[in-house]
């Protein structure tokens, strides 16, 4: 689950992680309001989840309440690459003596954390990776014995981080490798970390990223989280559960486990059709979860055909059969559907729908027939 | 031979008593499994068609001398079980359970590499040796007894390519199924050194997918250490570009993890890739001949 | 650090321990108040660090506030195996069905964490250890990993805990070994756990030893502290910061390091003397210490000489020389003292005591020597 | 030889700019020891009578090849700069300062041991190995060079005996000083085992006292083990007894601990017990005969 900015710097807060204070709004009125309330200069900047605002022009300055109300107004509504922009977050303007670059990745390949920290921030801090490696500080942590003040002070010494910004820089990792277990944080991210010209070193930016799997234990952020996407069937996926990609073809795609839908993508693709989503519904897929994903695809006007392709394990195949049964039953669709059923239970499922299917479901024997088939009738169809 | 699961298997189930726990391990016993014990706390006495449970896995692992475990337990507690299960001295954990939050995988990874158990998973469908033992959820009639080892990051996969090794007369020696969350106790190089080791394994056939480096660490790995010749197939030429919100994970991964960069960086070794599962298990038969 | 009970079960209440309600006095009248607030009857309890409180009559049952401050007087004031009563904790009766024991001690041994669990509590713990021991539970836990779920739920089924109390105590010994690591301690003791009538799993007694040198990180804890010693050198030596514990002999003993005043007691005792005390001035021995370290000293009658016994290695002779010379002139003592001084700048030290100390302080070559000297001496004011 | 300490050993000092850990830095460097570094965060740049000082022990270790670190930071600091030790690779932490917390010391304690490092201590005296090098707080005017090993969980114990040796013309190999705490690095077992297999060492003196069981531990061991002959001393005979408030320590640790509980132990394994300095250095020259 990723946050936004102004959730971040909440957690930040929480965690004891020094950050401008500020205020969200969602209109014009909103942000002048808050401008008024903060006082002096403030930045009005887009709550989008996405890198690059600044560029796109979603983060701007504004010298008094009348400029924040119409930079708001400039703000909201901008899209910012596919992104809308429905809320600004307002805090008091910075005064910067040094940009630096902290942050904290859950990294799978060494199976650690690391913690990277660079003099050279509020840039393009993968060109500073790219251009001047030496100059971005990096330490892997291991999990059980922890982060301890040394890990601070060294990477503080080998990202030649200014005497006068040590103790706050050292402060700041600590407590946030605190909040990134703590949190179940798959990334936390500062960009630009500064040290203000009265010497004291906040985060001007938070990029926070929470491990869904995690999210049982910390019932707050998980309330935090919202929808996200413009697209009505990756919102109904969402409210429903259901792991759902949209993409820019007209075969709709259902599987079980994301490596075989994956295939399952790439296989259409080879058959010379254009895969209209990514959906999987999960490796213990059952009756109701056939039902919410079919009511997904089947709401979307450009899919053609559909292809459920499924090989059951925990997935019962009979269970599939019966989910997909309900879903034509319920939603009433004619659109084509070629069904390749495999693995527990594959006879009871086949024959379920043998016997029981409406004329527009089909079944194929391979994944390699069944997308051939599929991609023949979107094309007939279309 | 084979790896990790055979004859000599002696399985405890945790979790034995839940609805899928109990499907699978009695489909596990009816395969042949030599499943010994289950446990779930409070059930200790009770038995589920014939596999003794007991309260604790420390009391089923002393008095069924059980030398794998499988952990069956929701989510919310697999962690834990996990630990009970290394605690338990058993050679071998085998997690089939989806959705443990990775930072409790990252300290039990930890933990257990200073040790020598071996976990496969967690979220993986588990391991078979075909005609002699399997632990977990696999369909097993998709299986063949034969000289392929198979490894695999995604489950349902693993089956779609074993049917297709099947339909060309090809069974394997053992199919690992490794899991796909962030960490998993055993990558594809763990599992690879021991087909490397198995007097039946002929060839391996490396099935992965979009997302972290094993494939391309596996590639380095075959080119340097491996006499078994390799095939591979990997899944998401097609599919979405991942949401990247930070920087900070561009900067570790550079240009991998995406389909057509692990595919050159197989091909590079010399690993033929194929790019849709009926295609692999052609490489494989022509790599057996 | 030791706590005492009240002290105790307030920290367990702070880490979710389900602990009686319940109130201090230090009068007959304060517990009548007491009594009156908690309402029904109520136990009172006698608080001193020292085991066998019960045997001993120091805790009583009062149906009503008129027996609570009935009891609180036979109580208060009372002299349990030295510890006299200055204060007793009054908490409601609880309605007890069966009584276990539940610990963890900081185990030097095997230097991990040890928990113990029996269903066998509330009585004489350390002969149920003996004469049934698998009716107590022992599980030595690794630091790194950690305490899970899976031990507490092993213990229970080792140590025979009831089906109803099972959840109850699960919970309890994970918050216990939280609270054992989160607050530093060297032990954490229940005796009696009990599971009451209504179901609840509840701690009765609480024993609690907190480290000396963690009470920095817990400045709750160490306010807490206070003398618990009648004797006016061991108060003092307390107030000094100094390490002191008296005995029953005539020679007083200054040493720097443990094993060197142990080793100076054995000696003494050798030569035919009784030492009167146990003082550690420290590794580190500065002058103002060794000041502190003779107040303490001289201020006790019984001592008629004094053996200080020096081996510097970061204590240096000199300046443990310049101390004893500034205490003598501070308080005048006249009483002989015998020194002895080996080490680190032992030379600078032999010359500043030859060069300027009364006669009453003579110089010693050996500690076997000083012992002597300091025993005949003794043996001659007496 | 001689043990952990010699001429090959490359001191870096942690806290060297501290009034403690300066003084005795340049004492072991006056002695003959090898100090080629020391460390305080902010004082990288300078140097402490030609012993240049760093920022961070991982850049003293780079640059000067340091094997041996050794603690004088202030006890809350203290575990941190052993962690900061473990990281650097030394293969010798010696670790002088008293006071650290024990439940840091049972985490460093634990990790360590699943590596290969030594540490010493903490609140312990230091290590010598006479006329080879120093390294902590020791007096070395009471050592001369000889070949009795001696271990001891006292500082000025440690000195004592050594005094009462050297009064009987018996000089060391090496003095180990392995410290007082609850938890330490090194047991009398880690360094008697260590003894045993150093040429150089004829003899061990172990220098107990009350309290724990590891002078029990050691007798077990010793007599299991050991061909080089070991004599004891114990001190604490006349000490008050400890106060102990709950029952579980009088659980584990039984009738052990007490100074006649432990030199019965010794004498139960054929290991001879001095009562006072004197009479453990008379011990040590009839077994040298």
């Amino acid at each position: 689950m990723d946050l936004f900015e102004y959730q971040g710097k909440e957690l930040f807060a929480r965690n004891g992680i020094p950050v401008p204070s500020g205020e969200t709004a969602e209109t014009p009125a909103e942000a002048r309001a808050a401008a008024e309330r903060i006082g002096g200069t403030v930045v009005v900047k887009a709550q989008v989840q996405v890198g690059g605002r600044g560029k796109a022009g979603g983060i701007q300055l504004a010298a008094n309440p009348d400029e924040a109300e119409a930079r708001a107004r400039d703000i909201l509504g901008m899209d910012i690459k596919g992104h809308i922009v429905h809320r600004v977050w307002i805090e008091s303007a910075s005064d910067i003596e040094k940009e630096y670059y902290a942050s904290i990745t859950f990294d799978r390949s060494e199976k650690k954390p690391l913690v990277m920290l660079s003099a050279m921030g509020g840039v393009d801090i993968e060109a500073v990776a790219e251009e001047h490696p030496d100059k971005l500080a990096r330490l892997h942590i291991d999990p059980l014995s922890g982060f301890h003040p040394h890990h601070a002070r060294r990477l503080c010494y080998e990202a030649g981080i200014d005497p006068e910004a040590m103790r706050g820089v050292q402060d700041i990792l600590i407590k946030l490798y605190a909040g990134f277990t703590d949190l179940d944080a798959m990334l936390f991210e500062i960009n630009p970390l500064i040290l203000t010209k009265g010497g004291d070193v906040i985060a001007l930016d938070a990029k926070v990223t929470i491990d869904n799997n995690a999210l049982y234990r910390h019932p707050d952020v998980a309330a935090l989280q919202e929808s996200t996407t413009e697209d009505p069937q990756e919102r109904m996926a969402q409210e429903k559960g259901v792991t759902y990609v949209k993409l820019d073809g007209d075969v709709g795609i259902l599987g079980n486990g994301a490596g075989l839908v994956m295939s399952t993508l790439d296989v259409v693709a080879l058959a010379g059709g254009r895969p209209a989503n990514f959906l999987d519904a999960g490796g213990g897929s059952k009756a109701d979860e056939v039902v919410a994903a079919l009511e997904v695809l089947l709401s979307d006007p450009k899919v053609k055909s559909l292809l459920i392709n499924i090989f059951g394990g925990i997935t019962r195949c009979d269970e599939v059969a019966e989910g997909l049964l309900t879903a034509i039953d319920q939603l009433g669709s004619t659109i084509p559907i070629v069904v390749r059923l495999d693995g527990t239970n594959e006879e009871e499922g086949r024959k379920i729908i043998q016997d029981r299917a409406p004329s527009n479901v089909v079944v194929e024997p391979t994944m390699l027939s069944a997308a051939e088939r599929a991609v023949a009738l979107a094309k007939e169809a279309a | 031979m084979s790896i990790l699961v055979d004859g000599n298997t002696r399985l405890v189930v945790q979790g034995i008593t839940g609805r899928e726990g109990q499907f699978h391990a009695t489909r596990n016993k009816a395969y042949g499994t030599n499943v010994v014990a289950g446990v779930t706390p409070g059930k200790g006495g009770q038995d589920i068609e014939g596999i003794p449970v007991f309260n604790t896995l420390h009391q089923a692992v002393t008095e069924t001398e059980a030398n794998t475990a499988m952990v069956f337990v929701p989510p919310r507690f697999a962690a834990d079980a996990i630990y009970e299960a290394i605690e338990s001295g058993v050679e071998l954990i085998i997690a089939i359970t989806e959705g443990i939050p990775a930072h409790d995988m990252l300290n039990i990874y930890t933990h257990l590499r200073r040790g020598n158990q071996t976990l496969i998973g967690p979220n993986c469908p588990g391991v078979i040796s075909p005609g002699k033992a399997t632990v977990g959820i696999m369909p097993t009639q998709v299986f063949n007894p034969g000289r392929v080892g198979l490894v695999s990051r995604s489950g349902t996969l693993t089956y779609q390519i074993s049917k297709e090794l099947a339909l060309l007369g090809i069974g394997q020696s053992t199919v690992v199924g490794i899991g796909g969350d962030p960490v998993v106790g055993s990558s594809f190089i763990d599992i690879i050194s021991k087909f490397e080791d198995d007097d039946e394994t002929d060839l391996v056939v490396m099935v992965g997918e979009i997302g972290g480096n094993e494939e391309e660490k596996a590639a380095e790995y075959i080119a340097a250490n491996m006499k078994t010749p390799v095939v591979s197939y990997i899944a998401g030429f097609q599919a979405p570009p991942g949401k990247q919100m930070g920087h900070a994970g561009a900067i570790i991964t550079g240009s991998s993890g995406t389909a057509q960069g692990k595919k050159e960086a197989l091909e590079a070794k010399g690993i033929r890739v194929g790019t849709n599962p009926t295609e692999v298990a052609q490489f494989a038969k022509e790599a057996l001949r």
